[in-house]
């Protein structure tokens, strides 16, 4: 394993020391391993939260800030955070008019949010609404399972609601903003390489030279199936297709695309795969009203990509518009 | 009076149990990482080191506040699946047993009835569904019928841990319905599920303790 | 060699279109390979363009856009762009002003900007001033040699002079602030692993998994030496140090620090990295006025490091503050 | 008169050189790889094919459009290094040669001795920098030294390419000073240049059209 880190057990805590060090406008809570916006509460302002396992970055905490998250929680890498942290958070982030908890489907996850949100309501009387993201096509979503993962549109999801936040929405109209996004929205990922957890110090997965892992999950999770390795048009299609069918998205949608890096995949490669996911969405008559581009939503070091897409109406896209002034977008400001 | 267990012998269970823990740590986390993302052990291991370390400080002087201490102390430390289970469990055996510094069998079959059910409440499992429920349903089962039944405890605790044995190796033909596992749909068959495997050391410690 | 690709041979010419279609403010002339500000020529204002091998992005095309450049010349993979390149975008940008060539100083690339400058002086007419980057601190600055590379600064230069020419200072004013940047600007950059150049197909040199190459440059070049791998504090050590020393930068000095990925290294990393850069900056004496940490300046998918600081006054600082809108750095608007 | 070279020599001269870089495409890359970025085969060969293509559409009628299309074609289409370099070279060579559509060898010393200037002028290299320059600069003293002294055209371009390859070999052990090789300073002993290796091709080159 080879990696700029001085102790597995400690790159997220030293990470967080990065981030304190390299982002004025957002502070950082290292008992609760929480970042959060210097300026947090926003008096009367819905308050943003999410968090997660780390080895994602930028998300969450690399979305702090106007216009997104108030806070995010980093649990360790691939490891939900404690309710502990999601409390403090809350009530870093609580300025009177209620807070929105931004979970990605994982059962640990799902739980621990849970447990902060009744914590929340029975200590400090914060109002809390918790939003599920569930878009990963790769899963079968059935009752029989935990469900579909929360990938790519956690990242969409967490600018258009921050926005409807800041615009001064209350916090049931920007959980709504939320669900409906997370509803509109669908993903699919694949992994050329595996990911090398720290601490686990080999690869999680082994993968052949002429290998893909279609419908991986962004912590290395088998996907639908393993396919044999391909070219960028052929990896668009497997990956777009099943996606388009799901919603389904037809001729005639707006969206916005996302096409996303897993950590170990060079932006040179993004633009060959946004190229070709482009000329797909054309065929199929599908507007791409605006685009992301890069390494947003990421699994360590590993190579891949995977692309999101989210219908939008004109509401969703001035949302998606509006200023944001993070570490890792930022624009308007 | 020999069934009862005192709250010493409780603080001794979650000892031995953390223990237990410490010496499987790696063969929960492989089991998981055939299933899940290999990290069971681990999460375990810190949740339960932290929590003998709560108790060498707060040293709790009756049963529903030695495991509140330990449940509070499971959520606050493990993160992922397990640490809103176990600790739910924890804090509703707390609950459940009130105030004081003993408790008898049937108390403590009771408590952990509503462990359980703090874990159904938690993570929705159902009999089957390849969890930490498959094994620890029955111990708690066999540990009403025993106390019900006037079997002394250390024989009931033996009945209890059979049973969460049995349930553990029941896992493995199972196809997972709920956590990570459940992505791997068929391919989760044929691997016993961590959690159970949990279950049971947790009861392998109240023999080990002993309680 | 597993790359989200199609062709080797056409990687830069698709990635171009992948580029095109992502970002509406930007123009593509893809015969001659250069990415162009949408609104070019600005009447008034001096232009600047930049180019070189491509593998390095988001340099030098994602930075084009208001506030930095006009214009970038894509050259095949880790090959200098053509003049004819640099002569149509000279063309393209020019507002009457004059135009800035920021060249690596690289022998090939200088060599076809000055090229293409004498053509743009006979054929066009247009003022060409080229301002020549060459920041490596890894590599013996003599007269014996091809003098040192262009690396990190060229990031920074681009956005201060960028800043300068958006004010509509002249041609000479804007050269200067450019010469500034790179007399003040020093780097240094570690390799965890090769790149993979597509049409070689497998990677440029051979790591052993204990070792490290302290020095590389940005096309896979050897470095000072091979080194046993090392903590990110040490590497932080190995990297800052000789940069120090360079300048020199002292007590009291106040600079932007920047830490860059090489490209395959995932954030995480970079924010640990960031962390002991800081700390040894700090316990130096050296004041942090800005930083920016994220993979600007890459070298394919090769997994490393590299750090630049640049000295910087309040005048450097307000140009850096200015407003930016590019793909891969954007802020005040 | 036999020691005069028609502008078809000159054309099927730049043929053979194509050809001979074709055929030692991945040996000269080898070279670079060695010591630079392993792109020289492929450079040279992307600009030499696009050369022949230019001359197949323009079929220039004089020794200097010929030369100039070549060197302008070799500089859209190279890149590096290499490409100003040779291309520069071919520039100067087309400019000192003018309009006819045959030169004589001392004419054709001249601006081989012009094109050395160009690459002089264009990379500031000196003897012993371990570059193109040391195979041609013996190579252009050679071809001038057998056309003053009225060697016939076969023998002076053998003697020029006998230069040209002994300067080739001569960079084997010098210290790059110039291009990339410089960034491996000591480390670039003990390999031949790739630049000076197609150099010796372009002599070889001039025999095999025949010129
Ligand atoms: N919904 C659930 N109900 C009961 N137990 C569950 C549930 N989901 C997961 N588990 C248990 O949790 C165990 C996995 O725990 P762990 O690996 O620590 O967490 P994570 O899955 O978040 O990495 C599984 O083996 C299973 O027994
Ligand atoms: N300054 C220079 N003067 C003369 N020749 C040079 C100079 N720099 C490099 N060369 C020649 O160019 C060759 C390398 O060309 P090439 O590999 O095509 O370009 P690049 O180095 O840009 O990749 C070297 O082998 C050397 O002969
Ligand atoms: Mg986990
Ligand atoms: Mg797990
Ligand atoms: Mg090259
Ligand atoms: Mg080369």
């Amino acid at each position: 394993m080879k990696k700029l880190i001085n102790d597995p057990q400690n790159v997220v805590a030293e990470a967080l020391l990065g981030i304190e060090a390299a982002h004025p406008d957002l502070n950082v809570d290292h008992q609760h391993k929480i970042i959060y916006r210097a300026d947090a509460p926003r008096r009367g302002k819905v308050g943003i939260i999410s968090g997660g396992g780390s080895g994602h970055e930028p998300l969450h905490g690399g979305f702090v800030g106007l216009g997104m998250l108030d806070a995010a929680c980093a649990g360790e890498v691939f490891t939900s955070p404690v309710p502990d942290q999601m409390l403090a958070a809350t009530k870093l982030v609580d300025g009177g008019a209620g807070v929105l908890h931004v979970v990605k489907n994982y059962t640990g996850d799902v739980m621990n949010f849970e447990m902060a949100a009744e914590l929340a309501a029975a200590e400090s009387g914060a109002q809390v609404v918790s939003v599920v993201t569930d878009d990963d096509v790769a899963v079968q979503d059935s009752t029989w399972t935990a469900g579909r993962r929360g990938v790519g549109v956690t990242v969409l999801l967490e600018k258009i609601a921050g926005a409807a936040a800041e615009q001064g929405r209350s916090l049931e109209q920007v959980a709504e903003v939320a669900r409906q996004v997370n509803a509109n929205g669908r993903s699919m990922g694949l992994a050329l390489t595996s990911c090398t957890v720290p601490a686990a110090g080999k690869p999680t997965f082994e993968l052949g030279e002429d290998e893909m892992e279609l419908g991986v999950g962004i912590h290395g999770e088998p996907g639908r199936q393993r396919v044999p390795m391909a070219t960028a048009r052929e990896i668009a299609e497997m990956l777009v297709e099943p996606v388009l069918a799901d919603l389904p998205f037809t001729n005639g949608d707006k969206v916005i695309a996302f096409v996303n890096g897993l950590g170990g995949t060079p932006l040179l490669e993004l633009y060959v795969m946004y190229n070709e996911v482009n000329r797909i969405l054309t065929g199929h008559g599908v507007q791409v009203a605006r685009s992301l581009v890069g390494s947003y939503i990421t699994s360590l070091d590993m190579a891949g990509t995977s692309v999101t897409l989210l219908k939008v109406d004109d509401e969703t896209l001035s949302l998606w518009d509006a200023p944001v002034k993070t570490p890792a977008l930022r624009w308007g400001i | 009076m020999d069934d009862m267990v005192s709250t010493a012998g409780l603080n001794q269970w979650i000892r031995a149990f953390a223990e237990l823990v410490a010496e499987n740590k790696d063969s929960l986390t492989d089991l998981d990482a055939a299933i899940g993302d290999g990290d069971h052990g681990a999460n375990m291991h810190r949740g339960l080191q932290a929590a003998v370390a709560a108790l060498d400080d707060t040293k709790p002087a009756t049963a529903s506040t030695l495991l509140n201490k330990v449940g509070m102390t499971v959520v606050s430390t493990v993160g992922g699946a397990s640490g809103p289970l176990f600790g739910t469990m924890f804090l509703r055996m707390g609950a459940a047993l009130g105030d004081t510094a003993e408790v008898s069998l049937t108390q403590l079959a009771t408590a952990l009835r509503a462990g359980l059910g703090g874990v159904v409440a938690r993570g929705k499992a159902e009999p089957g569904d390849k969890t930490m429920y498959d094994a620890l349903a029955p111990a708690v089962d066999a540990l009403e019928s025993a106390a019900s039944t006037g079997v002394d405890k250390a024989d009931a605790l033996k009945l209890a841990l059979a049973a969460a044995e049995n349930g553990r190796d029941a896992t493995t033909p199972m196809l997972a319905r709920k956590g990570r596992a459940s992505y791997l749909g068929e391919r989760s068959v044929g691997h016993q599920d961590p959690g159970a495997t949990t279950v049971a050391l947790l009861m392998a410690a109240a023999i080990r303790a002993p309680l």
